[in-house]
């Protein structure tokens, strides 16, 4: 029998924070699209009342188990036996809270530069954040999955509807794309039901053991669904577009929480489900990880968009996440979530500045910047720390994460790991290079005069500043929620003999 | 020679369906106000679904059985009818056609197609369909001056009159190897008598497949589908979308698991390639069309493939599956007609998909409707389309059909190629022109029906699960 | 005794030939009346199995799609009149002002 | 927690400070900050050598870093006799020039940010220095590379300053690298990276191999030359040295600070921290030496034709910093930390006179535009003098001390290229003595060359600035009196200090020489510095158009050094300049565009072109539905049949 | 064998007059041939005992159903478009796909295997007579379907009045 914890919350906790978001959505739905105000603040609060209640999972998560904690199980579609079953471990935990504070600054980031329709764009952004939630709460596969192509509507609206020029094609493609991969993963899901004996509970699925064969079809129906969120190389290519298409909420989103599922979806579903599959393919998962890293990392080299470069940073970066994970030890897996979470905060960072540089230039294009850290010295410093961040400087969460992969990466394969280890050369090179046509050298006539950030945009982007600190000088916050569950899943995935030494080691450290 | 009289307790919807159009034809004479027959039509629908549900039984020596099965699919038909007479009105008005014939006819057609849900005889089967079908042909045909309309039907007919010549002489062939027309009886006397291999048996069935193919436009018997619904009156469309092509199905899962049961596997070497076709067809050519009701007659094409996945896996998760997603499909389609609608206006057709430029700043909510609608029949969750083909794709898997299932994911991927335009144009370009929605309180009614169903039924589909289960154990 | 099949094969003679002229008349009357050749044909081997077979159900089938014809042509005759009042044609390739 | 934490810390906070506060409250005060925190940190390390010539070493955890697994690492900090020196060095050095830069910064719009910088860099410097883990060592690395960016681009709207800034961090990044790749295997070999259980354990795996990207090689020499590869970056080794020179974009403080006196000799610090490894290879030690030697030579030919006042110094510190990987190369430790310390002095020395040279001369940095400024600046002259006497190895004077004692430990050690090292060595002595006074003479003596307004403004510079060079030119005379060597010591009755007090962390190798040999070696190191004077003196003064003639004379040899080496062209073309290509042409042009894009785009057009044309079939046309019904009807029959 | 003569000269003459029908240019001549071909058509089903669909064979199609046709051809006036050709260009194809089809079923029909004999044998239906027969079943056992069928000539009526006759309104 499948054990978990219960909510000790006294409340549905999870339940509120995914339908919190929904409500707020139905109260602007009732407001007058002219009074953008009361749609902004109602918005505004919403979101803060989702992050305050999900501060609640931060302090009161037992990080002591690896159980699946905050559980509620509903009966839903008994027929099927599907139900609505939440939880959360040490792995999705730290996501729900990304969610719900990127959402927060999609929102303040938002407040000026949607000009258009927006009661409309802040419905989508919360129906976006409650199904992101969703989607990492879900315990029940089928639940899952409903939220995972739920989310496909807003963001296929926030990229269309408030994006760039060519938004219409990224929104599109970003829409079939993603489609395409979840479709067969949905395939894969009804044959996992049926050879279990037909449940879509994710743990009780856990218990089950399957024939090699299909546990190597069912991960490539799953990658198709995985790598393309991810993405990995080489369905890569609609993210450039989406991203720089995208409206500063929509790729803040896509880049801090809608390609983390991707990863998580390796973490939550390939690996313990298909543990020999996984593991067999551990030599062609790294592979293509190595080649995201680099391959991303050198066609930064040449981008002339800023959005654009940053989108492919995200496929290098990407790849380090991919690497950790599938190097299959404790110490790739977290350092792969955190990364996860830096990815997160970093790129979402990222395009946060972009986006408040881009509101005052309407230019992406790199060559029309340069000097700009005479005009704006305070944006100027924010960016140089999401810049070194990104480049895995020590005291930065970049640094934590990418040094975890690279360790684990490197005791799982020496190759995976040195090639993977020269893309943070050619991340120097493309981040600073861009940092240094954007903020340095002589003034370009065309930013002059700007205004540095104000008040919203300072404090829009100072959470992240503080916690890419935060993890970087002190990650054992983030990583000790992780620690349990990782060890758990690295028991499933290896299945006996290494783990149990780790689990030794650990317990010495928990001491 | 005394008549015993017949149990009329599950026939008694029937008769209530056929005295009120009765009634209907001669209130016309005397009502002006045309609506009075479509709301009198809905009072009696209520009447009649409530009949329904207590008609169990098998009457006139068998030759009509009133299961759940059959009772599911009238629940369909009631609701088709419901929502067709609902967003009917103000397009009669606007196209001069307000004539009380047309509520007659739909309640006729509705009859026909109540009686091919209950048929267990080939001989009513027979009947019903064409009282059906004869019924939609004049609906098709009801814009008398337009040279549309005219084609439409006239295609319809002589393609309907085609098929149905095949179907006969299907029936001829079957009654000639087993004596019977009798469904039950034909399975009895198939397996008693060693038939399952007979070459003629297997004509007889392909005969069928194809007039049945043909009612609920599989491909290649679709053909007349896309002109046949642009060319037809929109309401009529969407009525036609819907009820014959669930007839169809209702028709094709009795005759095909009940009196050719024993031949499954040939019968589904037939309907495998058909199914993969329909969907390929259904959807690509869907992909290249500008005219909406055009590009949604092919989407209901492409859904008949994926309903047919259902009557291939041929288990009764697989028939209830095919239940569930008609009954969705109602909703979901004759909502999105019901959109269609409300574009047209005297003098302006509507109906080019140009036309929804720019609909999400013009008319927010009905573009917010369209949009739940086309990803509804895109089947993303968490719209009730994505319920139905979940719960059809996890039937065929369940019966060993993996790999058409893969095709059919990937076609409804393409799917979303088309459904997306719409949104894409209602939300991400400009308007054009300014453009009236003709509006009427039906149509503000069947809407929200429509859309609180595919949302509700997305969210909750237990129950509508259940029934379509249910209805498929008694049968 | 004159054999079934022999009837079967005249039934599936018409049958073709009525298909013959359906897949080829440009008069769209003349498609109606090989649809009508193909009931026919249904009828024939209806009758000949009822006769075969010692058995009514046959003559009651042909019965009813002799009705059934006759309402067809009915209907179908109307479209063809206003058909006809909108476009002076009776030829079916003149129909095509819906396709792709 | 132990007060010694606050050494790293009181400089941080400085910076924080002076980062939040300084644009809009300290602006003009920022330095006050900054100074009293290093001072603050000074007055510690001195407190700290007290304690640990006590005998006593202080090793403590701050906190845990990072855990995951068996991974552990903390914020912990080692003080021994090595960290103390580098202690001294950083924090003495680190002050002088941040009193020197309130006088040589005032005024400049960014100031506040200079120092934060600055305190940041010393933080950094203080955390690489006082780590007790290879990680925390890692991280004060990259943050002395990060304050390195920033103060070479401080003046970021220049692209030269800002590209160097830039080229800095990324040559630094492909030595840290295989530094990482280091500390991996580190890792994977001992499961841990904390330098106490390595380094004891070492000894036991002397022998051992590892299977490194499928080769087996020996486990020492892999560690030590993947962390040798991080000294290489950090402290400007062939072949990565492009990027020192360049730095001279920085402020001139900065120059001397970072360029000089510290962070570039982290490289040897690191090699000396990981003495215990080092020397269980001796491939490794060998390739180190080589390494130092040749970079040393390499960079002295180079310094020999160069006209800016400060990347000559630049040159010279390259060429100094391969010295003491000489030194460390041959198993002399203690020689290499002794020199890295002297030079810390004359070398800070010789930038801060630099640049207050520059200060007089507006800005201007050729020293053919020079001449005769020793009469109107009498300080920097003489303490600039005395500072290139002291790295010629004159004897008395800091530098001599410990070139000496390197050059007496290579001819003398058991390294098998010893005596080839020495050979160069001596050779790259005498070119030391050759370029340092080059530019004394090109500089003080002869005609001033410049302009008539730039002689006009020639001044000495304030006393902010002029009090650190003094105070600097007595670490350059006297710095090196703590390791007189014992041939020398002997007769005057002092030790060599410093080796006994290295030897508990460094060792200290005998030599295997006489003391006769000692003698001979030492005259001659005398010798060839004196000849190096000498002929700079012949050329430059007494027949200064012999260097033009020479030059046009060897023009090949003088253009391939002037332009050093083109390895900076080298690099372009096989590194940058492919990379790019490659990106744009091939990653963009090929993969993405043409394959996966095509295959991307290209269904969906195939389909959508599929459907137009399917449309065709639609003809409209009941005859062709008709028939399209009746072929599919046959194709089911035939199916059916032919089963 | 007169049986055989009988049968060899209803069987020819209705494939002739079928083949006349469908390839006759004239739609009226059409018309006429049919006719001729629905009297030989009820004279086969008299050759099968079936008196009373040979009746109505004669009675509906030819009498009524025929008869509106020829109307409605005659109401169209279409003798000008005779010129025209009348066969699609795809006849072959169609003739191929035709025979093809006709091959297979007459192969098919060589599996026929006799169904289960009924009790109408002919003596019985000749001691009841057909009609009576005929109408006994259709209003016991069949009354259903009859009552739909009288449905679907309601439909037929309606129908062909709403598009025939009505006025537009508006």
């Amino acid at each position: 029998m499948v054990q978990t914890m219960n909510n000790t919350m006294g409340f549905p906790i999870l339940s509120m924070l995914i339908f919190l978001p929904a409500v707020g959505a139905a109260i602007i739905l009732l407001l007058n699209r002219a009074n953008e105000k009361a749609i902004k603040m109602v918005s505004l609060l919403v979101g803060i009342a989702t992050f305050l209640l999900s501060l609640l999972l931060f302090t009161n998560f037992d990080k002591s188990t690896h159980l699946m904690q905050f559980v509620e199980q509903h009966e839903w579609i008994p027929s099927l036996n599907i139900t609505y079953y939440l939880g959360l471990d040490g792995i999705s935990v730290l996501f729900v809270l990304l969610s719900t504070l990127v959402t927060i600054l999609c929102v303040l980031i938002s407040w000026e530069s949607i000009k258009t329709k927006t009661k409309e764009f802040f419905i989508s952004l919360l129906v976006m954040e409650g199904a992101m939630i969703g989607v990492f709460c879900s315990l029940d596969f089928m639940l899952f999955y409903i939220f995972w192509e739920a989310m496909l509507i807003p963001m296929y609206l926030l990229i269309g509807v408030w994006g760039g020029p060519n938004r219409v094609y990224a929104a599109v493609k970003f829409f079939l794309y993603t489609l395409v991969g979840s479709v067969l993963m949905l395939v894969g899901i009804i044959v996992l039901y049926f050879y279990a004996g037909r449940t879509f509970n994710i743990l009780e699925l856990m218990t089950k053991a399957y024939p090699f064969k299909m546990q190597l079809v069912l991960f490539w129906a799953f990658f198709a669904a995985f790598a393309v969120k991810v993405p990995m190389f080489p369905v890569h290519t609609w993210l450039p577009d989406a991203h720089t298409e995208a409206p500063t909420a929509g790729s803040v989103i896509l880049a801090a929480v809608l390609i983390k599922m991707g990863a998580y979806g390796f973490l939550r579903f390939s690996m313990p489900l298909l543990p020999d599959a996984s593991r067999a393919m551990t030599p062609i998962m790294l592979t293509l990880s190595v080649i995201a890293i680099i391959y991303g990392g050198i066609i930064c080299l040449a981008q002339t968009d800023l959005k654009r470069l940053i989108a492919y940073s995200s496929v290098s970066h990407m790849g380090f996440v991919t690497l950790g994970i599938f190097a299959l030890n404790t110490q790739g897996l977290e350092g792969g979530i955190l990364q996860m979470l830096n990815h997160g905060i970093v790129t979402g960072a990222l395009f946060l500045s972009v986006g408040i540089i881009y509101d005052r230039t309407h230019t992406r294009v790199i060559a029309d910047y340069g000097g700009v850290a005479s005009v704006m010295p305070i944006y100027a410093s924010l960016f140089i720390v999401f810049t070194l961040a990104s480049i895995g400087l020590p005291a930065t969460n970049g640094f934590i994460g990418e040094f975890l992969i690279l360790l684990g990466g490197f005791t799982a394969n020496q190759w995976a790991g040195v090639l993977a280890a020269s893309g943070i050369i050619i991340g120097a090179g493309y981040m600073l290079w861009l940092y240094q046509r954007v903020f340095f050298m002589e003034t370009n006539p065309k930013v002059a005069g700007l205004q540095d950030v104000n008040m919203r945009e300072l404090i829009t982007l100072l959470p992240l500043v503080i916690l890419i600190f935060w993890i970087g000088i002190y990650p054992n916050t983030f990583l000790s929620f992780m620690h349990p569950s990782v060890l758990h899943l690295l028991e499933r995935v290896n299945g006996g003999g290494a783990p149990a030494v780790a689990a030794n080691v650990m317990t010495q450290i928990l001491k | 020679m005394p008549i015993a009289m017949p149990n009329l307790i599950p026939v008694m919807p029937e008769l209530v369906m056929t005295g009120v159009a009765i009634i209907l034809l001669m209130a016309e004479l005397v009502i002006k106000r045309k609506e009075t027959l479509g709301f009198l039509s809905l009072i009696s629908v209520g009447l009649i679904s409530y009949l329904l549900l207590g008609s169990a039984g098998t009457t006139f020596g068998g030759m009509f059985v009133s299961d759940g099965y059959s009772t599911f699919f009238k629940l369909i038909f009631m609701a088709n009818l419901v929502l067709t007479v609902l967003i009917s009105p103000k397009y009669l008005q606007t196209m001069r056609i307000n004539f009380g014939e047309y509520y007659a006819l739909t309640l006729f057609a509705t009859l026909g197609m109540m009686l091919m849900a209950s048929a267990a005889d080939i001989i009513v089967l027979y009947l019903g369909l064409e009282l059906m079908a004869l019924s939609t042909y004049v609906l098709a045909g009801f814009i008398r001056y337009d040279m549309k309309s005219n084609e439409a039907a006239i295609k319809y007919l002589l393609l309907g009159a085609f098929a149905s010549a095949i179907l006969l002489y299907g029936t001829s062939l079957i009654y000639g190897l087993t004596g019977t027309t009798n469904l039950r009886d034909i399975a009895v006397y198939i397996t008693h008598n060693g038939l399952a291999k007979n070459p003629l048996l297997m004509v007889s069935m392909i005969f069928f497949a194809v007039a049945f193919s043909f009612k609920i436009a599989a491909v290649p018997f679709h053909m007349w589908a896309p002109d046949a619904y642009e060319g037809a009156p929109t309401p009529i469309t969407a009525f036609m979308s819907v009820g014959p092509k669930a007839a169809g199905f209702a028709v094709l899962g009795r005759v095909f698991l009940v009196a050719f049961g024993s031949v499954k596997t040939d019968w589904s070497v037939i309907l495998i390639p058909i199914a993969v076709l329909t969907m390929a067809i259904g959807n690509i050519l869907a992909l290249s069309q500008t005219n909406i009701k055009r590009m949604l007659a092919y989407s209901s094409i492409a859904h008949a493939g994926y309903m047919l996945l259902g009557i291939i896996a041929g288990t009764p998760a697989g028939i209830s599956s095919v239940l569930n997603y008609m009954f969705i499909y109602a909703f979901m389609n004759i909502g999105a007609f019901a959109i269609v609608i409300m574009l047209r206006t005297e003098g302006f057709a509507g109906e080019d998909i140009s036309d929804y430029e720019g609909l999400g700043k013009t008319h927010p909510t009905a573009a917010a409707l369209m949009l739940v609608f086309m990803f509804s029949l895109t089947g993303i969750p968490p719209m009730a389309g994505f319920m139905g083909k979940f719960y059809l794709f996890m039937s065929a898997i369940n019966a060993g059909y993996t790999w058409i299932v893969i095709v059919a994911v990937l076609f409804s991927a393409i799917s979303a190629y088309f459904y997306l335009r719409i949104v894409m144009l209602m939300y991400m370009k400009e308007p054009k022109e300014v453009i009236q929605l003709n509006t009427s309180p039906g149509i503000g009614l069947a809407l929200a029906v429509t859309v609180s169903a595919v949302i509700l039924i997305g969210i909750l589909p237990a129950k509508v699960l259940a029934l379509a289960q249910q209805a498929v154990t008694s049968f | 005794m004159v054999p079934l099949h022999w009837y079967l094969t005249l039934s599936a003679a018409v049958f073709m030939i009525g298909m013959f002229g359906f897949l080829t008349r440009r008069n769209i009357i003349i498609m109606f009346m090989s649809v009508e050749l193909m009931l026919n044909a249904v009828n024939i081997s209806l009758v000949s199995f009822s006769h075969y077979l010692q058995d009514m159900r046959g003559h009651i089938l042909v019965f009813f799609v002799i009705t059934v014809a006759a309402a067809e042509a009915a209907i179908g005759l109307a479209i063809i009149i206003s058909l006809f009042r909108n476009k002076q044609t009776a030829h079916v390739d003149e129909m095509n002002e819906m396709k792709g | 927690m132990n007060s010694y934490a606050l050494i790293p810390f009181l400089p941080l906070a400085a910076f924080v400070i002076n980062i939040l506060f300084g644009r809009k409250y300290l602006k003009e005060n920022a330095h006050w900050v900054s100074i009293l925190a290093v001072a603050g940190s000074w007055v510690l390390a001195v407190m700290a050598l007290v304690d640990v010539l006590g005998g006593n070493t202080i090793n403590f955890d701050l906190y845990t870093w990072m855990l995951s697994g068996g991974f552990k690492v903390s914020v912990g900090f080692l003080i021994d006799q090595l960290t103390v020196v580098m202690l001294i060095v950083v924090t003495t050095c680190s002050t002088l020039i941040h009193i020197y830069s309130v006088g040589y910064m005032h005024g400049d719009s960014g100031y506040y940010r200079f120092f934060a910088y600055l305190s940041l860099f010393t933080f950094s410097m203080l955390m690489l220095v006082m780590a007790n883990n290879f990680l925390q060592l890692y991280f004060g690395w990259e943050g002395v590379g990060l304050c390195s960016y920033f103060l070479i681009g401080y003046y970021f709207n220049k692209k030269s300053a800002s590209d160097a800034g830039k080229k800095a961090f990324i040559v630094n990044r492909f030595g840290d690298f295989g530094f990482g790749l280091g500390i991996f295997v580190v890792f994977l070999t001992f499961g841990t990276v904390y330098y106490e259980p390595v380094f004891s354990q070492a000894g036991g795996l002397a022998e051992a191999t590892f299977n490194f990207l499928g080769y087996d090689v020996h486990l020492m020499t892999l560690i030590a030359l993947l962390l040798f590869c991080g000294s290489v970056g950090k402290s400007a080794q062939i072949p990565l040295h492009v990027w020192l020179p360049d730095a001279m974009e920085g402020p001139t403080p900065v120059s001397a600070l970072i360029h000089a006196a510290t962070m570039v000799t982290a490289g040897v610090f690191l090699v000396a921290r990981c003495s215990p490894i080092f020397s269980l290879s001796e491939t490794a030690l060998m390739v180190v030496a080589l390494t130092g030697a040749i970079t040393s030579l390499f960079a002295a030919t180079i310094g020999l034709v160069q006209n800016d006042l400060k990347r000559i110094i630049a040159y010279s510190t390259v060429s100094q910093l391969g010295y003491m990987f000489l030194a460390c190369g041959v198993g002399a430790y203690t020689a290499g930390i002794f020199h890295l310390y002297t030079h810390a002095f004359f070398k800070a020395l010789l930038f801060l006179c630099a640049g207050s040279v520059m200060h007089a001369m507006g800005g201007e940095l050729d020293i053919q535009k020079m001449g005769n400024l020793k009469k109107y600046m009498p300080v920097t002259y003489m303490t600039m003098l005395i500072a290139s006497f002291s790295i010629s190895g004159i004897p008395g004077l800091a530098g001599f001390f410990s070139k000496d004692e390197i050059l007496w430990m290579a001819y003398a050690g058991e390294s098998p290229v010893g005596k080839f090292v020495w050979a160069i060595g001596t050779l790259v002595a005498f070119l030391t003595a050759f370029y340092s006074f080059r530019l004394i003479f090109l500089t003080f003596h002869g005609k001033f060359r410049g302009t008539h307004d730039q002689e006009h403004h020639l001044h000495e510079s304030p006393k902010s600035m002029t009090i650190p060079l003094m105070l600097l030119c007595v670490g350059a005379v006297a710095a090196g009196w703590v390791g007189i060597p014992a041939l020398i010591g002997e007769k005057i009755g002092v030790h060599n200090y410093i080796a006994e007090f290295m030897k508990p962390v460094l060792g200290h190798p005998e030599g295997h020489g006489t003391h006769a040999e000692e003698m001979v070696v030492m005259l001659i190191s005398i010798a060839v510095g004196l000849a190096g004077i000498g002929l700079a003196y012949f050329m430059y003064i007494l027949r200064p158009e012999l260097p033009a003639r020479l030059a046009q004379q060897l023009s090949a040899v003088y253009r391939v050094l002037f332009n050093k080496y083109y390895v900076d062209e080298l690099y372009s073309f096989i590194i940058v300049r492919p990379a790019i290509w490659i990106a744009k042409n091939v990653l963009i042009g090929i993969t993405d565009a043409r394959i996966i894009e095509a295959v991307v785009n290209g269904v969906p057009s195939a389909i959508a072109a599929f459907s137009s044309g399917l449309r065709k079939i639609q003809t409209g046309l009941m005859q062709h539905y008709a028939t399209i019904m009746a072929t599919g009807i046959l194709i089911i029959v035939a199916i059916m049949l032919l089963r | 064998m007169l049986q055989q003569l009988f049968f060899g000269y209803y069987a020819f003459m209705i494939i002739i007059l079928s083949l006349l029908v469908v390839t006759r240019g004239n739609p009226v001549h059409s018309v006429m041939w049919m006719l001729l071909l629905f009297f030989h058509i009820a004279g086969l089903y008299l050759f099968l005992n079936a008196e009373f669909i040979a009746a109505i064979q004669v009675i509906v199609y030819a009498g009524a159903i025929l008869v509106l046709f020829l109307f409605v051809v005659l109401l169209l006036n279409l003798r000008e478009e005779l010129s025209l050709r009348q066969i699609a260009g795809s006849w072959p194809a169609a003739f191929f796909i035709v025979a093809a089809l006709f091959i297979t079923v007459t192969a098919a029909l060589g599996a026929y295997v006799q169904g289960p004999v009924g009790s109408y044998s002919i003596e019985a239906i000749r001691s009841e007579t057909h009609t009576k027969a005929l109408g006994r079943l259709l209003y016991t056992e069949y009354l259903f379907p009859f009552e739909i069928a009288s449905l679907i000539l309601l439909v037929a009526v309606v129908g062909a009045v709403v598009l025939a006759k009505r006025k537009l309104r508006s």
